[in-house]
């Protein structure tokens, strides 16, 4: 209460000092998608004042197929973000609310962590024969099933956190009231969770969206490939197309800019206010 | 001809997102219009392609009917006999083999050994090393195109110090710029130099000897003319050395002739019409340089092997090659070099000729990846001050001679 | 629907908190358990309903043993001591909550929901959310919830605790006569005298996890099967006096007093020993007292009064016992003074050194 | 108030959790399984002259290999700075940007931005602003009138280090951000206002009442960043290919080049085990300290 | 420390919850705040905590005018009426918080909390996690992290409503004790009569957000200063018969009855109109009931009758009047049958159309 304002002007400094340390490049990166050649290298640096041009917009969407990639990207991306949201929430849910037998959560629980600590690099190999062997190469659901796996740990990790803050008697409530395990925790604990869920939304969704390794070594053609292994494509043998690749990073970055914004309202305070006495 | 390539077929290339890979690309275009025949063209980055294409052909998927590969790691797919011997396809073509226009030191980079064993690769570009320089500056100082390594490090000493503003936009001009990154880059720019002061990767008894007296001083020249190069150029790779070539503030360089065509570009050079082009140094021996031909082959679990070879023919044909050529890759082929109207478009194709053919491919051995990281390492840590140009070869020569070791 | 525990023991780690429950509660019967706080009623509750795996013993709902069945096919409707309100749900989604999972039509929930909406004075907050509600209306919601449906059993766990008085008796009222008209099993947790006296046909009196009597509530009252029974029910409880009998005087001997016992009286108390402790309880509404000195009342000192206002407690010191007595509202004493008074011994009880009655 | 006691599995309900977790252990056995044995079977091989055999040898060559062992050791420095760096950083944020404040949602959603790049594009970027000569850092430094010389970010071997720290941390701050905000929103509200009455100071609650609540959600990024931050690739990959020399090779960099340009698969995995058992200890060590009930 | 709220109103968007509140509470003085639910006892705490935004008015503590002072620095201990316990802290953990940040010395801190622990019987459960607490168990955890304190002042929010009548009793006294010792002000909201009445020095009672009367218990009893309070306080409330009265026949007129007045009250209701109407009020204890037929008492039919144990409610229809009688538990009438009562004219209460006491 006390010198309210003050502190709120110290708040504001301090967030706006952070957005300016996370925007700036993103907004040189902005610039350079706009700049010619030249104009990317000049000393001192052209914050404001050059000739903007479409020229690497259009060689990224129009003269390559990055607009294919985008596509591809998103719908891997989308999928394997439900498939990893929807089966490693309810694992996540299980592992909070139920003891199984001779402790076997504590362990599945570490181990579902332990698959996310070997490194991707030498996965790679034995994943793209598997992929092989299954005649998945060179598909969307390859890198689908990919990423879910990836995913999931995150979200059990993450979702059983929330689910393990949120006050049982809720959920007894809903049972109580009549309503399966499965349908308490859709209608009643999910809700409560939201703000978890969001984030881990975002999250996996950037995962996925951004992976670069098992794309690259999964695609075979156009078919499969991701924007990202597009845009690696820039960075030739001789040069780097600074002003192709920055134009598709700002064509990538905003679907999932969009998608934050949207999920954002989601990270509202918890809503066990009022709930139970206690 | 018996194998007319039917209409309705695909074939799937491989190829490096570049210069190179587009213009393979359009090729693929034409080629599709004229035969019904559609290619299918999947480029990846080049610091990927090589795992790429090895790990493919390694799990024998069939993916590839064509694949482009950069002329140094063309050892470990032969070795390795992932690629199908083109000698036979030909034959049943009617040729006896590639025909005399190609380049001899281009052609042999396809063969497995070296020069005398089996084709399994035509050269469809044809780089090597070049000398870059800045003939406005040059004249200006009243200096000679340099033909020895001893006039490039002087000519380097005096822009460096006379050129302070003389860059567009006021800045300094440095005198050369190298790159130095660990890996490829520091080594393709010193084996020129390292070649032209006599130094070998290997004795003759194939024991590793980078850090012969030859080789030390070379490095040490290296270094030498380091301090005309732009600071941080230990971790400079080809675009960098591109960019202060283009930005005007480097006069000398090696690099690659796919640059050429850029100077001219207004989008992005500040040096139009004031770059030369010349053949490698020397020292004590003439000077050699290194060369980086990208060939195509046909994998071994192609499946269309036919129809594969057929457009290979049709692509590193003359007529073809040349339309490669206007895009700015240099060809593999004499007459193309030799070509009226391309040399008018590329005056610096005499020049190139001249290098390509003296030029030198890095040791073939299919551990060259592992020998070219370590040994770059080694080079780098040397450019950027953490090692003498001694201590550096000497660790180098040592863990060359491990790796050889693993190999046996 | 007749609920049967059936030596039902809960422990929570080595602490057994419900410890050979045995109880049956019959059909369309209103039970309240009584307790001190921490006795093992809501474990009570909550096993019934499933929240809590019993430890050993069996549950039956009907002919239903449930010790497997998961809550929500118990059809229980419960009243959580601490509420339990959905936090992101408004006062009316709360309530309608248990009927939408049912798939009722949307017109009958909403109207009963209104209904009961209005039952619990509570109309006007229907599309609050319960973190904008005070403590008693966040109360009446969640009892709200629990009415809104027909049930096999109605679980009810302190759920008028943090209502006034006035709402309370209306409360009390409207439960009753719900219960009365659709003849519902309920089992109600309660502190409060008034609601266990009113509301209940019977009376589960427990004690550190065990049953103590089960009974009416005029039964609980007047024939207290221990002790703790006596003291603990009636406000304020019991008063007892440590003595012996004397069957030669046909008195019971305290300290420095002596009570004439009847006959039936003596009868019941034949088989105690002569020297065997005795315990004296009477209730205070039986002490009756008085300021002005009277022949074959006792004299006695007082220690504290405290106005009710509709009545006075008037705390005595009777030789080295302390007994309390019910007098009228006008009934004033300054401290120390002595006052007279009588114990209606018609209305004794007596305990053994057991702590059970005799 | 949270009440996390476990639900005492009910009858039907134990198979109903089995049911729940099995989707998931399915994936991940399938996507784990194979590799890990994979992994096993060709790191205990060695080729030698063609034909391979059993043998330890790759795990024997580790400890001789000083590429290996300074490669672990930028691996250590990168991450342990790193990680503290972005703790801090993201828990900051996320306590500043929990309260109530105009425009909150723009800036939440601003401060992702950076994780939503490629990170391919992420490390072009910072390569275009950090070169020495031409990047926008010292470019505008120099405008400013600082003198830059010595400020070769990527290239001299100390700052190149500091340099894709810095990245790293602009890129992944925002993840702990994320995650500690929705951890810190998740706490009622109620233990504050008791808080208050008790009279403990900002500082005071925020140590004893919001750390020790938004404990799951530390944990939970710790474990993931620490993960992923000893496994860095694509970054460094792309800011400095692990130099200038060898100055910021790390370990996924090292196995990436063993792997697939020198094709040694095997070593390639036996160094892998060395980072997957470094993890664990890593991770079972927070999971001790931070776990804050029963896991 | 005194406290002193001016004009305090308190308004959440349209509604206005607390209502030109003004108060003067004096230092070491125990205060009740009573009032039926929602009227807004919590939120006057609150806004008095810090916790809410007072919207119009002034609160003073001492001399201090506090509305913009943080929480943490008015130093006052609260027990909320859902009690806020740290749910990751032990019992000791939280009763010991509020010390802990104080800097006490360990030695002291584990002493005093060992003291209250003892104190509100919960020092078995001290290594406990709330949830592992029954519901009585937290709100005594709730009420000891306020007690081990000594701060400027003591707000309690119903702090006794989820214990058993024994323990609520003897907590009562604790506190009342304490308070006493200390001389620390105290405001405290009960719904619970006896508290209201053994524990304050003075009452206020709240309706809808407005303060109808603050006086002492036995004043706000036998002397109510409207309707709403003389029924909302006292169990069961006061009765009520509508009439006139009639100055030439000096009684009171209500259906089917007239009753005496004395001069007294003539007095007092001199300024009534002869035809306006009146409201006549007694309490139940104040009507005495017998089933024996006795001249001059009024005749009226039982509705029905209330066992409590100790006594016994008797519902009264009297012409179209409901009245409440209390009797002795012994006291038995059966429905419909006709008893005789008399109405204690000296403790009856007159209220004009306005509710006032006249
Ligand atoms: N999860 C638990 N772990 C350990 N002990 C527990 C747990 N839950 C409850 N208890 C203990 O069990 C006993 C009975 O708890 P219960 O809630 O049934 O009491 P109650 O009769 O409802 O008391 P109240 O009237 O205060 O609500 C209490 O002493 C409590 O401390
Ligand atoms: N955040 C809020 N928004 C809107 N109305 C509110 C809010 N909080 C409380 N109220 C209303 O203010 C009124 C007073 O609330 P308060 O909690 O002070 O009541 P109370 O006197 O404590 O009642 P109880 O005895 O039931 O606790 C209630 O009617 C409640 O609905
Ligand atoms: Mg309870
Ligand atoms: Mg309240």
């Amino acid at each position: 209460m006390l010198n309210h304002t003050s502190k709120s002007v110290l708040r504001y400094a301090l967030v706006l000092l952070a957005l300016l340390a996370a925007l700036t490049p993103v907004y040189w990166m902005l610039t350079i998608s706009l700049k010619r050649e030249v104009d990317q290298f000049a000393v001192p640096p052209h914050w404001f004042s050059f000739a903007p041009t479409l020229e690497h917009y259009v060689d990224a969407f129009v003269r390559r197929s990055f607009g294919q990639y985008l596509v591809t990207s998103a719908i891997v991306a989308v999928c394997s973000t439900g498939c990893a949201l929807l089966i490693g929430t309810l694992a996540a849910y299980a592992l909070a609310r139920f003891s199984f037998p001779r402790r076997l959560d504590r362990k599945l629980s570490l181990w579902i962590l332990s698959t996310r600590m070997f490194p991707p690099i030498v996965t790679a190999i034995p994943l793209f024969l598997m992929m092989r062997d299954v005649g998945l190469l060179n598909t969307r659901a390859s890198l689908i099933i990919l990423y879910t796996g990836f995913n999931l740990p995150f979200v059990v990790w993450m979702m059983r956190g929330f689910f393990l803050e949120v006050p049982r008697e809720l959920e007894e409530a809903a049972m109580v009231d009549g309503d399966s395990r499965l349908g308490a925790l859709r209608r009643v604990l999910l809700p409560l969770v939201a703000p978890g869920l969001a984030a881990t939304a975002v999250f996996c969704l950037i995962i996925s969206w951004n992976e670069f390794l098992f794309a690259l070594v999964l695609a075979q053609t156009d078919a499969a490939m991701t924007l990202p292994v597009g845009i690696a494509g820039r960075v030739t043998q001789y040069e780097i197309k600074w002003g192709v690749m920055s134009a598709a990073g700002v064509v990538a970055m905003l679907p999932i800019l969009v998608f934050a914004m949207a999920v954002q309202k989601y990270l509202v305070r918890g809503l066990s206010l009022g709930a139970v006495k206690g | 001809r018996r194998n007319e390539p039917q209409s309705g077929k695909t074939l799937t290339l491989a190829v490096n997102s570049g210069v190179e890979g587009d213009a393979l690309k359009q090729a693929a275009l034409d080629y599709e219009k004229q035969t019904g025949v559609h290619i299918n063209i999947a480029e990846f980055p080049y610091a990927n392609l090589f795992e790429k294409e090895l790990l493919d052909l390694n799990a024998h998927t069939g993916a590839y009917d064509l694949i482009m590969l950069d002329d140094p790691w063309f050892p470990k797919f032969g070795k390795q006999q992932l690629l199908t011997e083109l000698t036979p396809l030909l034959e049943s073509r009617g040729q006896k083999g590639p025909d005399a226009d190609f380049v001899p030191a281009s052609l042999a980079l396809g063969r497995e050994p070296y020069q005398t064993g089996a084709l399994y690769a035509l050269p469809y570009v044809g780089n090597s090393q070049l000398l870059f320089y800045r003939k406005d500056l040059f004249a200006m100082h009243t200096l000679m195109e340099p033909v020895t390594w001893d006039e490039v490090l002087s000519a380097a000493k005096i822009i460096s110090e006379q050129e302070t503003a003389g860059a567009p936009g006021g800045g300094k001009v440095y005198g050369y710029v190298m790159r130095a990154a660990q890996g490829n880059a520091a080594v393709a720019d010193f084996m020129p130099i390292f070649w032209a002061f006599g130094g070998e990767m290997f004795d003759a008894g194939g024991q590793p000897a980078v850090n012969s007296a030859e080789g030390i001083a070379a490095l040490n020249f290296m270094l030498e003319l380091g301090k005309y190069s732009p600071p941080g150029y230990a971790s400079f790779n080809a675009d960098d050395v591109g960019a202060h070539l283009l930005q005007g503030t480097a006069a000398i360089s090696i690099n690659w002739p796919a640059w050429i065509s850029s100077f001219s570009d207004p989008a992005k050079s500040k040096v139009i019409g004031k770059m030369e082009f010349t053949a490698m140094p020397g020292a004590k021996n003439p000077g050699r340089a290194e060369i980086g031909n990208w060939l195509i082959a046909i994998p071994r679990d192609s499946k269309n092997k036919e129809a594969a070879c057929d457009f290979l023919v049709w692509a590193t044909s003359a007529e073809q090659m040349k339309r490669s050529a206007e895009r700015g890759n240099p060809p593999t082929r004499k007459s193309l070099f030799n070509d009226p109207e391309l040399v008018k478009k590329f005056p610096a194709y005499p020049a190139q000729l001249r290098s390509l053919e003296s030029s030198r491919p890095r040791p073939r051995t299919p551990f060259w990846n592992e020998i070219e990281n370590a040994f770059g390492i080694y080079l780098s840590k040397a450019n950027s001050g953490e090692l003498s140009a001694v201590d550096a070869l000497n660790q180098a020569n040592t863990e060359i001679a491990k790796i050889l070791e693993r190999g046996k | 629907m007749d609920i049967r525990f059936e030596k039902v023991t809960k422990a929570f780690g080595s602490a057994v908190v419900v410890d050979d429950l045995s109880l049956v509660v019959d059909d369309g019967e209103f039970v309240v358990l009584l307790g001190p706080s921490g006795c093992g009623k809501s474990t009570t509750l909550r096993m019934l309903a499933g929240l809590e795996e019993i430890t050993s013993g069996e549950i039956f709902i009907g002919d239903e043993r449930v010790n497997e069945v998961a809550t929500q096919r118990r059809d229980l409707a419960m009243v959580f001591q601490n509420y339990a309100l959905y936090p992101h749900m408004t006062v009316a989604g709360n309530i309608a909550y248990p009927l939408r999972i049912r798939k009722l039509p949307l017109a009958e929930i909403s109207d009963r929901v209104a209904r009961v909406g209005a039952l619990l004075e509570i109309g006007g907050l229907l599309e609050r959310k319960p973190r904008d509600l005070s403590g008693g209306e966040r109360q009446r919601v969640a009892l709200a919830r629990a009415i809104v449906r027909e049930p096999r059993a109605y679980l009810m766990d302190e759920p008028l605790s943090n209502l006034d008085a006035r709402l309370r008796v209306q409360m009390r009222g409207e439960l009753k006569r719900l219960q009365h008209e659709l003849g519902t099993t309920t089992i109600y947790v309660t502190h409060d005298q008034a609601e266990a006296m009113t509301l209940a046909h019977r009376v589960a009196v427990m004690h550190k996890g065990r049953l103590q009597q089960f009974d009416t509530p005029l039964t609980i009252y007047d024939a207290p099967a221990n002790r703790f029974v006596a003291e603990f029910v009636g406000n304020p409880g019991m008063n007892f006096i440590a003595g012996r009998i004397d069957t030669a005087t046909r008195a019971f001997i305290g300290d420095k007093l002596s009570l004439a016992l009847d006959t039936t009286q003596l009868e019941k108390l034949k088989g105690v020993a002569p020297d065997q402790r005795v315990t004296l309880g009477i209730r205070p509404e039986h002490v009756h007292v008085t300021t002005n000195e009277s022949s074959d009342w006792l004299p006695a000192s007082v220690y504290v009064t405290e106005l009710m206002g509709s009545e006075t407690f008037v705390f005595l010191n009777l030789g080295d016992n302390r007994i309390i007595a019910r007098a009228a509202s006008e009934f004033r004493a300054d401290v120390e003074t002595t006052v007279w008074i009588k114990l209606d011994m018609s209305r004794a009880h007596f305990f053994g050194s057991d702590g059970k009655r005799l | 108030m949270a009440v996390t006691a476990r639900a005492r599995g009910i009858g039907s309900d134990r198979n109903l959790a089995y049911a729940l977790v099995a989707p998931s252990v399915a994936v991940l056995l399938a996507l784990s399984i194979y590799p890990l044995i994979h992994a096993v079977t060709i790191s205990l091989h060695v080729s030698a002259g063609g034909l391979s055999r059993w043998s330890f040898g790759n795990f024997v060559r580790l400890v001789s290999d000083r590429f290996f062992l300074s490669a672990l050791a930028h691996t250590m420095i990168f991450a342990a700075s790193a990680l503290t760096i972005e703790f801090l950083l993201g828990l900051g944020l996320a306590v500043l940007l929990n309260q109530k404040m105009r425009g909150r949602g723009l800036f939440r959603a601003g401060l992702l931005v950076p994780m939503m790049l490629p990170t391919v594009v992420v490390g072009v970027v910072w390569r275009l602003m950090l070169n020495t000569n031409f990047g926008a850092i010292n470019g505008t430094l120099q405008g400013a009138g600082f003198n830059t010389t010595g400020l070769t970010w990527t290239s001299s071997p100390g700052l190149a280090m500091i340099s894709i720290i810095a990245v790293d941390v602009w890129q992944w701050t925002p993840f702990m951000f994320l995650i500690l905000l929705a951890g810190l929103q998740a706490i009622p509200q109620e233990p504050y206002e008791a808080a208050l009455i008790d009279g403990s100071s900002a500082w005071q609650t925020f140590r004893h009442v919001t750390l020790p609540l938004v404990k799951p959600a530390i944990l939970v990024a710790l474990l993931l960043r620490t993960m992923d931050l000893l496994r860095v690739f694509d970054q460094v990959f792309i800011l400095t290919e692990g130099g200038p020399g060898f100055a910021t090779e790390t370990i996924s960099l090292y196995i990436y080049r063993t792997a697939f340009r020198f094709s040694a698969f095997g070593y390639a995995a036996a160094m892998s085990f060395v980072l997957l058992l470094i993890t664990n200890i890593i991770s079972a060590f927070y999971i001790r300290v931070l776990q804050a009930r029963e896991l």
